[in-house]
């Protein structure tokens, strides 16, 4: 196949599989006899157009930011992790469990106590699949989907026989006694966000997560460790790169970090504990690593596309005759496109983009 | 304007919230005013859709379904001059007013029809999310059954412990036909949306089923012996035409009022024998008049009749 | 009765160009081959050898050229085609289905009849009259993954046979067989070439092309520089032909002066998935010796070297100047480095380097968590790059660009890449698996004087090569293995190729 | 529990094993040809729209199940112009065609019917209504066996019987002919295929078609005979289940249907709290608990197709 500059590859590629899924989605929005325009118009005020919107927009986006993170740890190392969304609400049952168990004196400790469960929560369900990987030989595709269903089953039971306060009727934990600073309760900031928005400061968690990430896969040994073996894991072996830790650690990492996020919706955003608390953010991250390039820097402008997405999507079901489902339709033709046809764009470059004669 | 929020199961499930959404859409078509509507999709929804509604400036907010008791506890008081409405649930808060019904009542009168009905002596009550709301459905019916048939069986199964229990048509239709084969032949059905999957089956398997909320009667004629029509519609309507000016508080509807009844119509005339209608007849004066006392699960969580 | 080479051409070749990229593998291709003749081609790895043999059985189009069949102008556009033209060809990978039969594989694509049932009787039937008449012995119900490498690709000349195939490719036959098993696959070529049949025989080894061609074409570059009568050239003629320059087929070394034990093996034992691999082996190399391990391929010296290297576990002892070393795995690669053991491994491309990975990060593979390569807990990027290019430099590793992947050097470059990366870590004990397979000779010549050159430092040497003559040149001593044992151990200055054959063999000699 | 309950459980439990024996054959062909197909959720639940949808408008059951294959088909086709076509990511390429598949259906379910994603209920002739076997009634008093042929084999839809004979018919065209002969080998060695001069891509493209086919077949049955119309998410995960059957199953056909049975089997159970006092949680975490043993091989290993999720790229 043709040779297409690494910028190209890195910029043009989503970029135009982002326009061929928005010429899709176009198509479809037409198909079912509604107005694209209107779609859009209603999707850009109602999620950049106010302050109110974009509290909305940037709360999805910070969750969109870690599973995509934990979703690009996963593929570093060669390992394709669906399983985000078990991992993000055993994370945010972690969450639960600190908070609701424990009197904390102040946010602060109980933010650091909430990272801390979350990641451990979300990080063990990530590592047994890792294990059966590493150790069994399970294809972890499989076993990260059964452990979404599991965790859903765990769940449901603990809010509906051990966590659900007597006498209430949904299942659900009690409202949590500590909660983190919105953005709007952080002075400064509440001067744009004058009313209450649910995006609160673990979305500068997200961001240094990002940081955190970037550093470890590129700038350390363990990184080198973790992309050498996704690569090869014949050469990583040779390279005394041991497979068992390998994936463990970078399974543990991902879960961790799809964990995290239930920092902002579960501790942040509902304060207590509700079943499906991750809204699937944890599959949307796959197209958000995807879209990204499974680049961390890529993940955050991708996580900002779909919180937009979502946001916006929200505002098409309540304004427009549009349903809420088209997100999930762009959703999946971002992946198609980015994940799937990224050989069908790049031969596309290929002929605009003449070889290079050598030899 | 006013708005108006289906619970999970959505607006066409045929029960619980295309009840509301009649009663909505009556009151579109009387006034010609307009309204806002939304079916969630998930749990952690419930709260952007409130305060996005109070914050666009609807009002008042209609919502069916307990679900919303809590997130409406913590949205209210950040929205005073906007009115919220629930369904099936008790908020104290001073904007908001809470409609409760009587089912037991109704589901007593569903219990006397099913009674005299049953070929087998055995009915069955199949709910959805179990709850103490629905458990007063349930334990409601049994005693309309034990009031009629001492030595009848009523089994009773529940679909689910969550709110998807209240649209699993496939388990619905399962555990109907489980219910069939343990000899059931009238079955009456507290679960919404999961409803279509238990008439369906029943109609299938050529026994008769007991709708809920909505008048069902229509969805298999001649299949459905009646249905406990819950007046949601009233509810909703009653919300909308007040408006803003609605007043707050509870409100429980109960046959007196109307606010629940079982369903006479043309799919279910030559299902409803004289004396069943004539025994629903007596029934319902008696309960009215109070020499009935018709015990309600919630009053003690406890129902020693059916068992639960 | 037997043709000459000056019959008419069984298979013509005009300008045939095919690139792949940037790369020009073949450039205006011209070749004829006659009919009944074997006719042998050679040339340096990437020479596009492969390349060309693969066009004309339609595995790759050609992107210019024209093919003449028995002077009939032939398209190939694909396999099939070849198929129809006669044509039969044994890849340098065979292409057997490993848990299919041999019957099976045989008649895959050449089934009569949409029930399969017939086309096995068939085939069973013809089968048995191909061994007969050829020599080709094989249990047609025997599973591929059961068969020795010999045999499967009997299996694959035996496929192109049953699809009538008078034009035979072999590309590298040899590689994989031991002598014995090579004078066997030569006694059936030529007993095809008595059938009349077309042989085209590419390898690199030039004593098979004396053997038993009658022409032979040599490329280079992507390009026939020459085809030659095999009885008017030489060896030394044809090397200097695909190099296009004189080269010394021999190594130059003084005898070694070995110095005290530096390796000590005790009856080393590796099991894999229920087979044992290796069946008690026993060796020690001294400071400043070679000891080469001969022997074909799959015979336990991968097994060896994975030992030794940390990658796999082991039942036995191993002490490295005197220390025992850890067989249980709880050793790792990056142990055995620092214990001083480097390891040059048999399959660069799959566990030598990141072929994804640029130059610089693979110069630090294996050794990414030395305190050289880091600055506090992060890995120093520009320290690395420094040292990658200063080994280009010394290695003369063409392009010298640190930053390039490393995918996009040439097979000898990346094996430059690596060689550099082991030994200048000046360990004590260097391992060596297949230096010089896919190397073309003029970086054969350069890699061999770097390993001699270590031994002179002193250095304790384990060279594992299946090709003898290089074992045979290098080594000090040398050690055949077969099936998981060391069948005896020759010095390499008085053995002869014969005589460790047998050993190859299986045979105590 | 007593002999009829066990009756009723078993016959839910063929009920409710065959949309997953019909996908698992599904990804049995797709995967024995080298093909990974975590699809099947989506294709079954375009199927069951398409097919929920085309019966209600046209009141034709057959008319439904053409719809819904020709709707797997083009989900099917999709998949392999991605994954076979372009050389993409198959595992990617499914995810996507799951998401695809569950918003569109309520997308346009909703644009059709507005019915909040749901199709209107059908009326009996737009569905493939319960056939009783011949001798039903008459066997129904002999002893055990009776009951079980009556009640239990006897009296499904039309398209349970063809789920069971799809896999005799799985079973001979993949081991006894030419065609299963040329599968098998490029789910094992596609390049031993191109070299012999037959097309890797149609083989390939053929076996996602069929696959195309079955889970057609299974989304039909979910609207049209175990329901009365499609639901929005009406799959509820039966795809992935399936995958899971096929690895218990080992990639052969007669073990997908004793797979899916099982399968089956716990989901019956998981509707019958009453004669088994487990917390349902637990009942409906089971196969997935044991689909997790299983591929830990605790409970026996499982060798996949070797060309398994590899494109294949022509090389020598
Ligand atoms: N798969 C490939 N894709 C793109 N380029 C390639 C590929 N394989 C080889 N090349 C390029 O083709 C050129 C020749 O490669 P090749 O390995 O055949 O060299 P070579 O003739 O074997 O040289 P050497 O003798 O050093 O191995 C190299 O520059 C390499 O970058
Ligand atoms: N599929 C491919 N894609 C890109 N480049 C290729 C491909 N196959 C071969 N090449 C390049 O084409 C050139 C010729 O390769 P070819 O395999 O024909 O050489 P060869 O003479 O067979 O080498 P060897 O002796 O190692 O078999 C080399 O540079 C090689 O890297
Ligand atoms: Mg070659
Ligand atoms: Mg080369």
């Amino acid at each position: 196949m043709r040779q297409i500059p690494r910028w190209a590859d890195v910029v043009l590629v989503p970029l135009i599989s982002l326009l061929l899924a928005a010429i899709c989605a176009t198509a479809v929005i037409l198909a079912i006899g509604q107005d694209p325009w209107e779609a859009i118009v209603t999707m850009v005020t109602g999620a950049l157009g106010s302050a109110y919107g974009w509290g909305y927009t940037l709360y999805y986006t910070t969750s969109f930011i870690f599973t995509g993170l934990a979703v690009t740890m996963a593929f570093h190392a060669g390992l394709f992790n669906i399983g985000g969304e078990g991992q993000a609400q055993l994370g945010g049952l972690g969450i639960a469990l600190v908070l609701l168990y424990i009197p904390w004196p102040h946010w602060t400790v109980a933010l650091l106590a909430a990272i801390v469960a979350s990641a451990a929560f979300g990080a063990v369900w990530a590592a047994i699949p890792g294990w059966l990987q590493a150790r069994r030989g399970s294809h972890i595709v499989i076993t990260t989907i059964m452990f979404n269903y599991i965790a859903y089953a765990l769940i449901v039971w603990m809010l509906v026989d051990v966590l659900r306060p007597p006498g209430q009727a949904e299942p659900a934990t009690a409202r949590f006694a500590v909660g983190i600073p919105a953005l709007s309760d952080i002075p400064g900031l509440n001067l744009i966000f004058s009313d209450a928005v649910p995006a609160n400061i673990s979305l500068f968690l997200a961001l240094i997560a990002c940081v955190g990430v970037w550093a470890l896969l590129w700038r350390t040994p363990l990184g080198y460790e973790i992309r050498a073996f996704g690569k090869s894991e014949a050469a990583a072996r040779y390279a005394g790169i041991r497979p068992v830790r390998t994936v463990m650690i970078a399974m543990a990492l991902s879960g961790a970090l799809a964990g995290m996020m239930s920092i902002n919706n579960v501790m942040g955003e509902s304060g207590r504990l509700l079943q499906n608390s991750s809204e699937g953010a944890g599959f949307i991250g796959i197209a958000v690593a995807l879209m990204g390039r499974n680049h961390p820097f890529g993940v955050v402008l991708s996580a900002l596309l779909f919180g937009f997405l979502y946001q916006g999507g929200a505002e098409l079901g309540l304004w427009t005759q549009i349903p809420i489902d088209l997100r999930v339709v762009v959703q999946g033709l971002v992946i198609l496109f980015t994940g799937a046809l990224d050989h069908m764009v790049r031969m596309m470059l290929g002929l605009v983009f003449a070889p290079r004669k050598v030899a | 304007d006013p708005a108006l929020i289906f619970d999970l199961g959505g607006k066409f499930d045929k029960s619980f919230n295309e009840a509301a959404y009649m009663g909505a859409d009556r009151w579109k078509k009387d006034t010609g005013g307009s309204y806002r509507e939304i079916e969630m999709q998930s749990e952690a929804q419930r709260e952007q859709a409130l305060r996005r509604l109070a914050q666009s400036g609807s009002n008042p907010i209609v919502m069916t379904g307990f679900s919303f008791a809590d997130v409406l506890t913590q949205v209210a008081p950040d929205y005073p001059d906007t009115k919220f409405v629930i369904i099936d649930s008790e908020v104290d808060e001073p904007n908001v007013r809470s409609v409760v019904f009587s089912e037991e009542q109704g589901s007593y009168l569903a219990g006397i029809m099913a009674a005299m009905a049953s070929k087998t002596d055995t009915v069955g009550f199949i709910g959805g999310m179990d709850i103490p709301l629905i458990r007063k459905f349930g334990c409601g019916f049994a005693q309309g059954v034990e009031a009629t048939k001492p030595d009848a069986t009523v089994l009773v199964s529940w679909t689910g412990s969550t709110p998807a229990a209240w649209n699993d048509p496939v388990r619905g239709g399962e555990l109907a036909r489980a219910q069939i084969g343990r000899g059931a032949d009238v079955i009456y059905h507290g679960a919404g949306g999961t409803g279509i999957g238990i008439l369906q089956a029943a109609a299938d398997e050529g026994v008769l089923a007991i709708g809920v909320d909505s008048n069902q009667n229509a969805l298999h004629p001649g299949q459905v012996l009646t249905s406990m029509v819950k007046r949601v519609d009233v509810a909703v309507y009653d919300a909308f035409t007040q408006g803003e000016a609605i007043e707050p508080g509870t409100v429980v509807l109960g046959l007196a009022d109307q606010g629940v009844s079982v369903a006479m119509d043309e799919n279910n005339a030559d299902l409803v024998t004289p004396e069943m209608s004539a025994a629903v007849e007596e029934a319902t004066q008696k309960i009215i008049a109070g020499e009935i006392s018709v015990h309600d699960y919630m009053t003690d969580d406890s129902c020693p009749i059916a068992g639960f | 009765m037997r043709h000459g080479p000056d019959s008419e051409a069984a298979i013509e070749l005009r300008g045939i160009s095919k690139a792949f990229g940037p790369v020009q593998a073949n450039k205006d291709i011209h070749i004829r081959v006659a009919r009944g003749s074997i006719h042998g081609i050679i040339g340096e790895n990437g020479a596009g050898k492969s390349t060309l043999m693969s066009i004309l059985y339609g595995f790759y189009r050609a992107d210019s050229g024209q093919i003449l069949v028995g002077g009939r102008d032939t398209p190939i556009p694909d396999s099939q085609a070849a198929i129809r033209a006669g044509i039969g060809m044994v890849f340098q990978h065979f292409k057997l289905v490993q848990n299919f039969t041999v019957l099976e594989n045989v008649i895959l694509g050449a089934e009569d009849g949409r029930r399969l049932q017939p086309s096995l009787a068939k085939a069973r039937r013809e089968l048995a009259r191909l061994s007969a008449d050829y020599g080709l012995e094989v249990d047609p119900d025997a599973r591929i993954e059961d068969l020795s490498v010999g045999h499967q690709q009997r299996v694959e000349i035996l496929k192109a046979l049953y699809r009538q195939a008078d034009i035979l490719i072999l590309d590298e036959p040899t590689g994989v067989l031991t002598p014995p098993e090579a004078d066997h696959l030569f006694r059936i070529l030529r007993g095809l070439r008595e059938q009349g049949k077309t042989v085209i025989l590419i390898t690199h080894k030039l004593r098979e092309i004396m053997d038993i061609t009658d022409e032979v074409s040599v490329m280079r570059r992507g390009e026939m520089v020459a085809t030659v009568r095999t009885k008017d050239t030489s060896p030394p003629e044809l090397a200097e032909l695909m190099v296009g320059r004189k080269v010394l087929l021999r190594v130059d070394k003084q005898p070694a002066q070995p110095g005290e034990v530096v390796l000590d093996v005790r009856d080393l034992r590796v099991s894999r998935d229920g087979v044992e691999r290796l069946k008690g082996v026993s060796l020690s190399i001294r400071r400043g010796e070679i000891l080469g391990i001969a022997g074909v391929a799959g015979n336990g010296q991968s097994e060896l070297l994975e030992v030794l290297g940390g990658i796999a576990t082991a039942t036995g002892s191993v002490r490295l100047n005197g220390r025992e070393l850890d067989l249980s795995g709880r050793e790792d690669g990056q142990d055995r480095r620092h214990a001083g053991v480097a390891h040059i491994p048999e399959d660069r491309q799959h566990l030598g380097c990141i072929m994804d990975f640029a130059a610089w990060e693979n110069v630090a593979f294996g050794y990414h968590r030395d305190e050289d390569y880091r600055s506090g807990p992060l890995t120093d990027n520009a320290a690395l790059k420094a040292d990658t290019a200063a080994k280009m430099a010394r290695f003369d590793v063409r392009p010298p660009l640190p930053t390039l992947a490393i995918k996009h050097f040439s097979g000898g470059n990346q094996q430059k890449i690596i060689v550099a990366r082991e030994i200048e870590r000046n360990p004590d004990l260097l391992l060596i698996g297949q230096p010089t397979r896919g190397v073309d000779i003029g970086a054969i010549e350069f890699i061999h004087k770097q390993i001699v050159a270590l031994r002179d430092q002193g250095k304790a040497i384990l060279l594992v090569s299946v090709e003898l003559d290089e074992v045979m040149s290098l080594s000090d001593r040398v050690a055949v293995m077969f099936d998981g044992r060391i069948m005896g151990e020759r010095d390499a200055a008085t053995t002869t190729e014969r005589d460790l054959g047998l050993l190859m063999a299986g045979m105590e000699a | 529990m007593d002999y009829a309950t066990l009756l009723q459980i078993l016959d839910s439990t063929i009920r409710l094993a065959v949309p997953l024996l019909l996908a698992c054959l599904a990804g049995l062909w797709s995967e024995r040809a080298g093909v990974f197909d975590i699809g099947l959720e989506g294709k079954m639940l375009v199927a069951a729209f398409a097919s929920g949808a085309v019966a209600y408008i046209t009141g034709s059951a057959w008319a439904g199940l053409a719809a819904g294959i020709g709707a797997a088909l083009v989900w099917a086709v999709l998949h392999g112009i991605a994954s076979i076509t372009f050389r993409g990511n198959q595992l990617i390429s499914g995810v996507a065609l799951n998401f695809l598949a569950s918003g569109m259906t309520v997308l346009v379910a909703q644009a059709a019917f507005s019915q909040g994603g749901r199709t209107p209920a059908l009326s009996s002739s737009g569905r493939f209504n319960e056939v009783t076997l011949p001798f039903a009634d008459a066997v129904r008093e002999v002893p055990v066996i009776g009951p079980l042929y009556a009640d239990v084999i006897s009296g499904h839809s039309l398209l349970v019987y063809l789920a069971v004979l799809a896999v005799p018919a799985t079973w001979w065209v993949l081991l006894r002919t030419r065609f299963g002969l040329r599968l098998r080998a490029v789910g094992e060695n596609p390049a031993a295929v191109d070299t012999a001069g037959v097309s890797v891509t149609r083989l390939r493209f053929a076996a996602v078609l069929i696959a195309g086919v079955l889970c057609g077949i299974a989304g039909t049955y979910l609207a049209t005979a175990l329901q009365a119309g499609f639901g929005r998410e009406m799959t509820a995960g039966r795809g992935y289940i399936a995958l899971a059957a096929l690895i218990f199953a080992k990639w052969r056909p007669w073990g997908a249907l004793w797979a899916t049975l099982l399968f089956g089997f716990f989901q019956a159970i998981a509707l019958r709290p009453d004669v088994v006092p487990i917390p349902v949680a637990a009942l409906e975490a089971l196969p997935y608990v044991l689909t997790v043993l299983v591929l830990a091989g605790f409970v026996g290993k499982a060798i996949p197709p070797r060309a398994g999720g590899e494109p294949y790229v022509k090389e020598r």
